[in-house]
């Protein structure tokens, strides 16, 4: 280790960009005048010099997990039909990379005997990206990664263009209501308690201050956080600090959790919200963030068949009545998500019915039905 | 030019362009106000610099804090003074009450008289020395002076059911009910608050009060559903040609009405209606406004504030007006306590999150208000539950995983 | 006076209403089943009783302004033809009421005897709503009543029926932004400095705490009132205090002038602003606030042919193109404000283009041309 | 059941768990994970219990703040600790380069590797034990951890000119650009922030780097007017049938696109559109987009934050993407200086006022970015006007007056 101290605390990072390059890359950097799909994965990259490169995109285990050994056999397969370069999706996918279309094929061919699957451009199912979830995270309700596993099992066939659909579909995963991979997928899995939260009254201590006289000074963390205000602090007899938590006003968000691991939930009521409509692409009617379509359903791990089902069947709703080429948030924006709710007849509750913004002062006045 | 020659080209200037004021076809208020003892040089000398001639006065009335404003002119030679004084709601006047007003104006004031505000008082333009006794005298005819400083102001109310065929509830007895109320009516002559209070009231969505913009508590009569129809009614109109089907279609701005030979000619969507009225001022009376009647409770608007004007937001579908009481007060409450001086309510809203103050405070309320349908969905991913709610959900999706095998 | 002090502080009400209407309203309270309208002011009220009652609508002098002498005349008029009650209507005008056709015709040839004129209804010029400005409006910058004046000449025709619409005109004018007439008319005229203040150095110290000390503990309110925060106040050496305007920032909208008398404005750069599309009612597109299609054009009064001009330009643009029936502000938000301005030819700077709103998170988000 | 024998219940479910995640034709994390030394044990027990088995851990690395993550199972049993390392701009890995980092991985770590997280690190699972000299191996191999904490977060940007015919800026270059910046660089270690603070770069209105939404400041490649056509090109695929007029003109959501005989088949008003990218993904390379090339600044986009989730907002148009430091800066200013711990920079626009804050420091940026032209406009009455400003309306005026006359 450096002895400088200082020194350790700067970061190295991997810049220039260039430097990571290979040879065919950089010297048409800028230059690609247009692309072919070649289907089942594979772009020809064709550049104004006239060169050419082909991707391959291998879809990655859930939450993009490899173990080193697999890699290794990637980097192998690469180095002996590719230009000796991989790449890594934004979405957590492979790019393989050579210079034909023959080595391409090869390569593809090579990766489905590893049991993976190349796919996922243009009208497909993309990618289905979960986070870490029970892997690693603490505030994890549900397992997006084994969800993630068992929707892959059942929606593979979109990917590798088995089964065709009308545009561009892309799931998201999330193991609780942080739903660190966004909002903006067509459709967004989000596991979450579906309860108030009750605490350790022993450990809760741990996450406040010591002596009640600390409360005149500063909220406690656990207190602040919570953006309901369902929360509150106070003086106990013996001049320590208590909390009170107003299960009424909750809405299961986890942020006190996030902050505190004392706080607990019942197990037994997690479930899963599903959300629609999202996109950051501006192609058809724009970015939107996704909607609740039902704000809580039952998992049964590990085939989790209420939510295989369910997805499935919006994605049938949608192939069915998509205009082609319509992403199925610009579907469902463009029918309404009350339709849409009705169509597939799910109940609707304050939970997953329409809601204000909070200030949107001045829309018409009178929308009593 | 000396003091004097720009004085005396002024008011040279001032004369002239009140003579130009005073030709045209519309009536003069220059022609009035020339009836009156209402220092007008103060007026026209203001109209020949370019600028209003008036400061804020002082006054002396004694224990009365609210609804009369005084003024002194830039060079201190004219003062003036008015009373803002409450309509009875509705704003009618029997002759006999009305001359009596008059004489009162000739007797302690001007003669000149705005006979409805912006907000709905009575502005009269008083005598300063005779201001304090005054007082008196107008209790006397059965009314007040109120209407300023940061309290509640007037209320105001659309004539309703005292002329209008489309009242959907009692603009008039609201009116009274809310400034009797005693909350209210205690508060009338303080001046605690960080700004003015208003409340307005219209008996339906034509809004003829402008309680959707103008008030920081609306109240505007709605229903529930559709339209109602008078089908035989309807077919006469339409038969007698009175009434076109395809400018009904046309004119109804939510898609909700649409052809039916069989029912009379047309079919209303309720779910569609958006409350318009287009369809009923057409087609009157063989449309009315749904049987089913509410009153759409409204909160922020206003002109001005901290962050500029602002169109007043639905809360509520209230069942009868006097529901909102509570709510009000929980309201006022939270702006009193944390809001700095010219801060309104909607700025209040506005700053900590309309939806979510609102939502702390709106048990008191029946039915929560919806949103427009487009796309202002839920988007927070997370709920607390109730069991049953838990149950439809479950039973719901044991369907769907039936449909699609196990 | 009364002797008892928290008695006078108490207000006297003029409730319940119905002691103030007479009998033939008060008995058809709730009960009008129909109505006709009869033109030139004229309505006719049919209860569900049979009764019918006609009113008469009025157009009042600006800023509703009347002599006690006129208003006698006018119940006098009342007393003979009418069933003797007058009403103010919220929006300034006089109605008359009698229980019949005659003679409200012979009530409204009276007051055009006098001078004035009935009309106002359906698709028609229904009222020029004034503020009080130069009458007695401390922080009035032009003069909305005689603007209005000026206007009412112009546009009376259009009260009158003389002249056609396609469907109803309300306009406002105030003296100063504040707007006390509000922002929801067809048109909204508005004077403003065009200019950011200065003050009087002397004065302003009578709008100032008097050491600056108190600085340490409170911000003076003409500080604090700026909603551009463009006011600053600091320690003068000796020990009072003194103000700095950062005229970069200002948006003229005098509320530090509010609260303050010696906050002065160049008067030279005096000028109106004109908004479009302002409706409270929920007819047509619902309700709205005006725009604003002009920032400021120069007045010259007492004619103020600028403001005519551009005025019935506007009419005019609208009676040419609207769907019979449309009101201007339902006009403008279907062809929209830009086409509007474009066709008018109006400049288009920051003061006039397409504004955000401040949490208008979320809509498409490349809108460059 | 004694503690044991629950144990032993959970370690079975937990096993027939993993055996089922391993079917299935999509390949399996637990069958990558089983070949490495990751703890499966804890992944298993947890989903047998149904609640994540993972606390908050503790590590030491010496004078290194940001970059890895330490967890402990709830039992204390095991004990993980995972590195957040930077990607090269992007993430292109020649694999004599790969292979190092799969020996980096093996030797300090177990062995296992989330190849992208969702915001852009590479995540390696270390052998806690080993941590500390780790650090100092990953930097021989020139790159680092970073990418947790209050602070800059790593920033992301899609593929761009590497590979990608739409991209309008170069996405990588600007991502080393703002990382290298040396008052971000500098705060790399530091987790001084309210929270975090993540930029993404996209280099079209594809957005493929999602800088819309998980970015608080995103940048994403746009341009001005119409998209640009090569007419012969466009002929070409026409008569070649590879093209549908019809198809570009339905497609286009702006309506924007029309038909035109005369200049090879269609007419595209560049007022109109959009930049929704449909038609030239329709018929590139005959359609691009447009020449003149600019970078949207959108700010405020993030997941949760205080108020929820957030879509960014456009601030600004730049000519190039280097333009927004300054901006970015102050903006940060602001935010650390005001806002509490976990609310995001949009949580502080969203309090403020995005139009406010904004405005209030965008001196620094080019052209005003234009809103949605649907009624948003500009409410407020008044204005601070130039001459210039002044002199235009005159003009403008002075011909109206004249039009009708004096
Ligand atoms: C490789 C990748 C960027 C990267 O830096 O890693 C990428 C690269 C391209 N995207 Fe993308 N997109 C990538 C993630 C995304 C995302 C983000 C995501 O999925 O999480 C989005 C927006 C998210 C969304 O769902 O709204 C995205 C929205 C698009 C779209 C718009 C699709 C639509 O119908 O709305 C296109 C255009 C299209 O498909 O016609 C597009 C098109 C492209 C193409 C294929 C350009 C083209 O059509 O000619 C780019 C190919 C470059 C190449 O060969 O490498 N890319 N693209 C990402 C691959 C993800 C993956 O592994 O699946
Ligand atoms: C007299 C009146 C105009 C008129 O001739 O109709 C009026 C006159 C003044 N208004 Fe107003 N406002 C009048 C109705 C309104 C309305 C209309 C309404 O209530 O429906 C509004 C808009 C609605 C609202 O409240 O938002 C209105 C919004 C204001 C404001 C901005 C309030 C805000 O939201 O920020 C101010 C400024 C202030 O109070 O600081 C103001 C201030 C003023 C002052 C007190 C300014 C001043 O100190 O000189 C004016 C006094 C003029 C005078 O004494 O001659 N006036 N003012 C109206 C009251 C008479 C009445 O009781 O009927
Ligand atoms: C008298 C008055 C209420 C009052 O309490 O004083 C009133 C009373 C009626 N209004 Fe109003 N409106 C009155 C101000 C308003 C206002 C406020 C304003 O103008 O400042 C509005 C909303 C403001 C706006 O511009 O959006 C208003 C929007 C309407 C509308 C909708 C017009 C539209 O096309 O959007 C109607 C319906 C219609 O005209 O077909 C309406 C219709 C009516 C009718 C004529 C009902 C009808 O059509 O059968 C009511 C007649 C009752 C009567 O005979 O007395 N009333 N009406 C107000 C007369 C003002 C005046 O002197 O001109
Ligand atoms: C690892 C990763 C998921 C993944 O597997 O891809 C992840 C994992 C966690 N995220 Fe995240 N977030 C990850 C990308 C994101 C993203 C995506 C992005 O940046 O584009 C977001 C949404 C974008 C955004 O910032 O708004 C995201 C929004 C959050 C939030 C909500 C932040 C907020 O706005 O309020 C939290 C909660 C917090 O920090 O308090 C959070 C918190 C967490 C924690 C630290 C929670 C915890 O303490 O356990 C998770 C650690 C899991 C672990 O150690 O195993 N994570 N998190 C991603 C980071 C790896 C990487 O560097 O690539
Ligand atoms: S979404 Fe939740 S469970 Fe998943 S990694 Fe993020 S914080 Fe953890
Ligand atoms: S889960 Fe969220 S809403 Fe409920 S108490 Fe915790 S922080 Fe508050
Ligand atoms: S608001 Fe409705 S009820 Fe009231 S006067 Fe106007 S039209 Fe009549
Ligand atoms: S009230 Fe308006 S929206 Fe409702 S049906 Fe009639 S015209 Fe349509
Ligand atoms: S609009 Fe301005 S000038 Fe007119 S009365 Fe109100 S405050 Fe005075
Ligand atoms: S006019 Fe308005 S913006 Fe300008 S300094 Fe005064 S208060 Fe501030
Ligand atoms: S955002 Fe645009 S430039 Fe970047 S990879 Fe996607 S399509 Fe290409
Ligand atoms: S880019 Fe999109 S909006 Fe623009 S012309 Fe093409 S299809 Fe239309």
């Amino acid at each position: 280790m450096s002895t400088n101290l200082s020194e350790r605390m700067k970061k190295r990072l991997p810049v220039p960009y260039t430097d990571s390059l290979p040879e065919e890359i950089k010297s048409n950097l800028g230059k690609w005048a247009d692309r072919k799909f070649h289907g089942g994965g594979i772009i020809e990259h064709i550049s104004e010099k006239g060169d050419h490169l082909f991707t391959i995109k291998v879809g990655s285990p859930p939450n993009a997990r490899f173990s080193s050994n697999t890699l290794r056999v990637f980097a192998d397969i690469e180095d002996k039909f590719g230009i000796g370069t991989l790449r890594f999706t934004r979405s957590g996918n492979v790019e393989f990379i050579s210079d034909s279309l023959e080595k391409s094929l090869l390569i593809k061919n090579e990766i489905e005997k590893m049991g993976f699957h190349a796919g996922g451009w243009r009208n497909s199912l993309w990618s289905i990206g979960s986070c870490t979830a029970y892997l690693s995270c603490t505030t994890a309700v549900a397992d997006s990664s084994s969800i993630t596993k068992v929707l892959y099992d059942q929606f593979g066939k979109y990917f590798t263009d088995e089964e065709s659909i009308p545009a561009k579909l892309r799931i998201s995963v999330a193991g609780c209501p942080t739903a660190c991979g966004g909002l903006t997928s067509d459709i967004v899995v989000v596991g979450h308690y579906g309860d108030a939260p009750s605490f350790d009254p022993q450990k809760i201590g741990l996450c406040l201050p010591r002596s009640a006289k600390a409360l005149e000074v500063a909220v406690p963390e656990v207190v602040m956080v919570c953006p309901m205000k369902c929360i509150s602090a106070f003086k106990k007899d013996d001049d320590t600090v208590g909390i009170q938590i107003n299960r009424e006003k909750c809405i299961a968000c986890g942020r006190c959790k996030d902050v505190c691991d004392y706080i607990t939930f019942d197990t037994t009521k997690i479930g899963i919200s599903i959300l629609v409509g999202g996109k950051s692409s501006n192609t058809g009617r724009g970015q939107n963030l996704a909607m609740v379509l039902i704000p809580w359903i039952p998992i049964s791990p590990p085939n989790y068949r209420e939510v295989v089902a369910v997805l499935q069947k919006i994605i049938d709703m949608w192939k069915g009545n998509a205009v082609a080429g319509e992403r199925l948030a610009d579907y469902v924006r463009r029918i309404g998500l009350r339709e849409f709710q009705k169509a597939l007849d799910i109940p609707v509750t304050r939970w997953n019915n329409t809601e204000f913004v909070s200030s949107e002062f001045g829309i018409r006045q009178f929308p009593v039905r | 030019m000396t003091v004097n020659d720009k004085d005396i080209a002024i008011s040279d200037k001032g004369a002239k362009i009140l003579e130009y004021l005073e030709s045209g076809k519309w009536p003069s208020h220059v022609t009035e106000i020339k009836k009156t003892k209402y220092p007008i040089r103060a007026y026209s000398s203001g109209l020949a610099i370019g600028e209003t001639q008036w400061y804020g006065g002082s006054a002396k009335i004694r224990y009365v804090y609210t609804g009369f404003i005084a003024r002194r002119t830039k060079d201190g030679k004219d003062s003036e003074l008015h009373f803002r004084i409450y309509h009875p709601s509705g704003q009618f006047y029997r002759t006999e009450m009305l001359r009596k007003i008059l004489d009162f104006s000739d007797e302690y004031g001007l003669g000149l008289i705005e006979v409805i505000g912006q907000t709905g008082g009575m502005i009269i333009s008083m005598n300063p020395e005779r201001a304090d006794e005054a007082i008196d005298a107008i209790r006397n005819l059965g009314t007040d002076v109120g209407d300023t400083g940061d309290t509640y102001r007037d209320f105001a109310s659309c004539v309703g059911p005292a002329l209008c065929e489309y009242s959907l509830y009692d603009t008039l007895q609201a009116r009274d009910h809310y400034m009797t109320y005693e909350p209210i009516y205690n508060n009338l002559s303080n001046q605690l608050f960080p700004f003015k209070v208003k409340l307005k009231f219209s008996g339906c969505p034509m809004d003829c009060a402008r309680a959707s913009h103008r008030a920081d508590f609306g109240f505007i009569g709605t229903w529930e559903g559709s339209p109602d129809v008078d089908w035989g009614l309807l077919q006469d109109k339409i038969r007698k040609d009175d009434l076109k089907i395809e400018r009904l279609i046309k004119e109804c701005p939510s898609g909700a009405i649409s052809e039916n030979r069989e029912s009379g000619g047309i079919k209303i969507d309720s779910e569609k209606c958006k409350k318009s009225m287009n369809c009923i001022r057409y087609a009157f009376p063989a449309i009315k406004p749904g049987k089913n009647r509410k009153v759409a409770l409204l909160a922020g608007g206003n002109i001005k504030g901290r962050f500029g004007p602002k169109m007043g937001k639905p809360v509520s579908i209230l069942d009868d007006y006097a529901q909102a009481k509570e709510f009000i007060m929980k309201i006022i409450s939270i702006w009193e306590d944390g809001s700095p001086h010219k801060d309104r309510i909607g700025d209040m809203l506005f700053k900590s999150g309309f939806s979510k103050t609102v939502e702390a405070v709106s048990s008191s309320l029946p039915t929560e208000i919806e949103g427009h349908p487009t796309g202002q969905q839920r988007i927070i991913a997370s709920a607390v539950l109730t069991d049953e709610e838990r149950e439809g959900y479950s039973k719901w999706v044991d369907n769907i995983v039936k449909e699609y095998g196990e």
